[in-house]
């Protein structure tokens, strides 16, 4: 969910980079030295994440997973998600410098948001709930990365509204995966290790 | 393994000082990304390419990587004829393509090749081992360039563990398709990296402490400023801002 | 008789291979291996013993050379689905192996990929479990095994799916000496069955097999 | 002299510990290391070996008890400081430990930490390239390296440091016996080191240790 250089306006690249770079700072600030292999280790794995093709009908798609980086890494997923994407732009070329903050911004805020909602709820008592839930999570952290996509395009101009739309319709299929992998994967997290659920 | 394509060789990009490199690109991509005008938009082009070929890297690589960024552009160049409004040049069925939208969507691949090929040039002709070093020296948050440093390595781990539970699951006869057993097996080998990864972490901050890490890295290798590399980044970023000045 | 005792199974020609940008780990590598045969194989560090199971398996691909697997030459992702069906592999590392939440979910894993349905997977599960000694452990969390018992269940997943052949690498180690007279025991009592062992433990070795090989500087040796 | 010889080095009293929502590790535990002593640790999977070792380098905190290090009580983060400089830890898993990009940094990193200035550690670093037979090794990416390779890197980064006491957990894992051999002979060639050595291989703590230990049922016994 890369947007490519050269695309965005001036205004909307310098407000990512500006709201990106605040947002880093604070969980940059919150984080302690003490933390730092977990918050590096656990981005290292989105960043492996992202790099599995999982079938999707006759194509196939990345995983993204926002949504439990953000439940398990809280406002850590800023600088950690910041550096994925720095590191996907060095060794792959998926977006470069001048959209870092955009992109890092559209990819962490909804990890943030699905930290505040879910937080809590992903600890539940009653299984039922917690899949539920986690596919929520799974499914609203794409979503929201998608219109946040998609506001940076219309932001730039009018003429890309077909395009913001198109992006969001896209990321349907991308949005029911995601949440059935968020479902299973927190059922794995909690019926193997529940403390990692414990931030 | 994830390797990194461009960082090996004994180019003249591959030799300059990675901090030099990071403020040129820095500056050329910021530059190229909000310009609007042609002339300065084809010095940059011809800066992107020939820094490029000054760096002799592989061209099917570089190929490779411009298709998949250049998939997204291409996406708009379906949309931007027809949805900007301006001069209608051509009538497809009751679709107007105008001018103006074929000329801003031209923009945008112009801009979009020229950065990322400055980018292969300039940054990925390092390790990210001594782009993260060249941070520190330009005092960026010393948090976050250990952030860096650490995630890459254990980037590599955590990808070959990724490689031997993948290798797992293929020696036992698994078949990606899609359906939920397939959706399941990903998300558990997702948790069962999550969970090793979040007890390895613990481990590998006791091996820290038991070496004497008390909150800082020392680096063994570090750079030496030579004058020759910072007259070559004056050259280049004069280059720059002269393509600002063009009419 | 004779005949059929000596049909090769696993036949390897000319072989090379080399991990990226290092120095080849075999060169014009030679090795053939015989239905019934229940071989060890030794080595020092780094001398290629892992290398070479996963060129068997598939798992990595040489740069020359001919891999032939029960008659038939495999060279495409596509050509070892079926040796993975027939062989089985049992990874130097357990953790490596086992990525379910539970015993019963891994070992299951392999034979539903087999188009098991649910009834014949319960039912290998529960006969695997008891071959190997396990009953009770199905609802065992994996991750949360002690090694030696993580070991035992990693034979687990790759005996549930019944393979003609098994590869072991480093069985014996972390186990007790206990659990290591288990797996011989085990290993005695299925006569049908071939395998190659890698290992260091000369004892474990020269109960379970017939012969020793030697890798050496990208060459196999019967000692 | 004798009098010397018997200083204690490391005494923990009356020590309890237990994992969160487990079973308790040690109940009153006491146990004592004495200067120039070399002794080998045993017991079975799961008796509390690894977790001894983090007590005494301050990973883990005890619930009870008292540890006593270089002549000083030892309670707080900040007094472990000085005990993590002067004893040497091989964890179990060389993966742990190798958390930089290639030997030679790795290598240099404790060294480095200790405020050793750049012409020191790289000598440092030659010589324990050196002794371990590791020479060449220096820009070798740690996580290609095979298993045995790692475990003599991973016991390379903690000799690197001169520690007075070394605690190897488990160092001949993975290893062939030609590696075994020389460990056993760099030990042997170091006789003013003082060292615990947890193993299964009792051929090897036998050649490296004056007298074993036994860890059972949270209790230690010389056997
Ligand atoms: N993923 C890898 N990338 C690069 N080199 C590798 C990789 N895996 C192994 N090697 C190298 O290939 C050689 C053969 O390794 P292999 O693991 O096959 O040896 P082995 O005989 O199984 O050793 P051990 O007894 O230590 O398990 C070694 O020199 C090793 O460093
Ligand atoms: N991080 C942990 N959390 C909870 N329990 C643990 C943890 N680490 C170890 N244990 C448990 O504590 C006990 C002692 O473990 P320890 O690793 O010290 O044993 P050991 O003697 O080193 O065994 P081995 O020979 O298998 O290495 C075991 O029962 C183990 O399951
Ligand atoms: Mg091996
Ligand atoms: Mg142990």
């Amino acid at each position: 969910m890369h947007i490519s250089e050269g695309i965005l306006s001036a205004p909307v690249l310098i407000t990512g980079v500006s709201l990106t770079a605040t947002a880093v700072g604070y969980g940059l600030k919150k984080m302690d030295y003490k933390q730092m292999p977990k918050v590096a280790i656990l981005s290292s794995v989105f960043f492996v994440a992202s790099l599995i093709h999982v079938p999707l009908g006759p194509s196939s798609v990345h995983l993204i997973l926002n949504g439990v980086t953000g439940v398990l890494l809280g406002w850590s997923a800023f600088p950690a998600i910041l550096v994925a994407l720095a590191l996907q732009g060095v060794l792959f070329q998926f977006g470069g410098i001048t959209t870092l903050g955009v992109n890092t911004f559209n990819m962490a805020l909804p990890a943030i948001i699905c930290f505040y909602l879910f937080n809590r709820g992903v600890r539940s008592e009653n299984n039922f709930i917690v899949l539920i839930l986690a596919f929520v999570c799974g499914f609203l952290a794409v979503l929201l990365s998608g219109v946040m996509v998609a506001a940076a395009l219309v932001f730039t101009g009018e003429p890309f509204i077909q395009a913001a739309k198109l992006v969001i319709i896209a990321h349907l299929p991308v949005m029911i995966l995601e949440g059935v992998l968020t479902a299973f994967c927190i059922g794995f997290l909690r019926k193997v290790r529940p403390e990692i659920l414990n931030v | 393994m994830i390797k990194e394509k461009f960082s090996e060789g004994d180019s003249f990009f591959h030799k300059l000082d990675p901090r030099v490199k990071i403020i040129v690109a820095l500056f050329f991509s910021v530059i190229v990304a909000v310009t609007d005008k042609y002339t300065s938009l084809s010095g940059g082009l011809l800066f992107a390419v020939g820094a490029v070929a000054v760096a002799r890297l592989r061209t099917k690589e570089i190929v490779s990587r411009l298709l998949v960024v250049n998939s997204f552009i291409f996406f708009l160049w379906l949309m931007l004829p027809f949805t900007f409004p301006g001069k209608n040049i051509y009538t497809l069925g009751s679709l107007n393509i105008s001018q103006e939208g074929i000329k801003y969507a031209f923009l945008i691949t112009i801009k979009s090749n020229s950065i990322i090929l400055a980018g292969i040039a300039l940054l990925s002709t390092s390790s990210i081992f001594n782009l993260v070093h060249a941070l520190r020296h330009l005092h960026f948050p010393d948090k976050l360039t250990q952030l860096f440093f650490f995630t890459y390595r254990y980037t590599q781990t955590i990808h070959s563990e990724y490689i031997r539970l993948n290798n797992a699951i293929k020696i036992r006869g698994f078949k990606a398709r899609t359906n939920f057993h397939t959706y399941r097996t990903y998300a558990y080998l997702v948790g069962m990296m999550l969970v090793r990864s979040y007890d390895r972490s613990k481990r590998v901050y006791n091996a820290m402490l038991c070496r004497g890490f008390k909150g800082k890295f020392w680096t063994l290798n570090h750079f030496v400023f030579k004058k020759s590399e910072l007259i070559t980044g004056i050259m280049m970023i004069s280059y720059i801002i002269g393509l600002v000045l063009l009419p | 008789m004779k005949e059929k005792e000596k049909e090769s199974v696993i036949k390897i020609a000319d072989l090379s291979f080399a991990y990226p940008s290092r120095d080849a780990v075999f060169r014009k590598f030679n090795f053939n291996f015989f239905k019934g045969e229940r071989i060890g194989l030794v080595g020092s560090n780094g001398s290629g013993k892992t290398t070479l199971f996963h060129l068997i398996m598939g798992l990595l691909n040489p740069s020359e050379g001919k891999i032939e697997i029960f008659g038939k030459e495999r060279k495409i992702e596509n050509d070892f689905v079926e040796v993975r069906e027939r062989i089985g592999l049992v990874f130097q590392d357990p953790d490596d192996q086992l990525f379910s939440p539970t015993v019963a979910e891994d070992i299951a894993f392999g034979p539903l990929n087999l188009r098991k349905n649910h009834q014949e997977t319960k039912k290998i599960l529960k006969k695997t479990l008891e071959i190997l000694g396990l009953s009770g452990f199905e609802d065992r969390i994996t991750y949360n095994l002690s090694y030696g018992e993580k070991r035992l269940v990693s034979l687990a997943t790759v005996w549930a799916m019944q393979p003609e052949i098994l590869l072991l690498d480093e069985p014996t180690i972390w186990l007790d000496e206990e659990t290591i007279e288990r797996i011989v025991q085990i290993l005695n009592s299925y006569s049908h069955l071939s395998y190659i062992i890698i290992s260091h433990d000369k004892k474990f070795l020269k109960e379970t097999t017939n012969c020793i090989y030697l890798m050496d500087n990208g060459k196999i040796n019967r000692t």
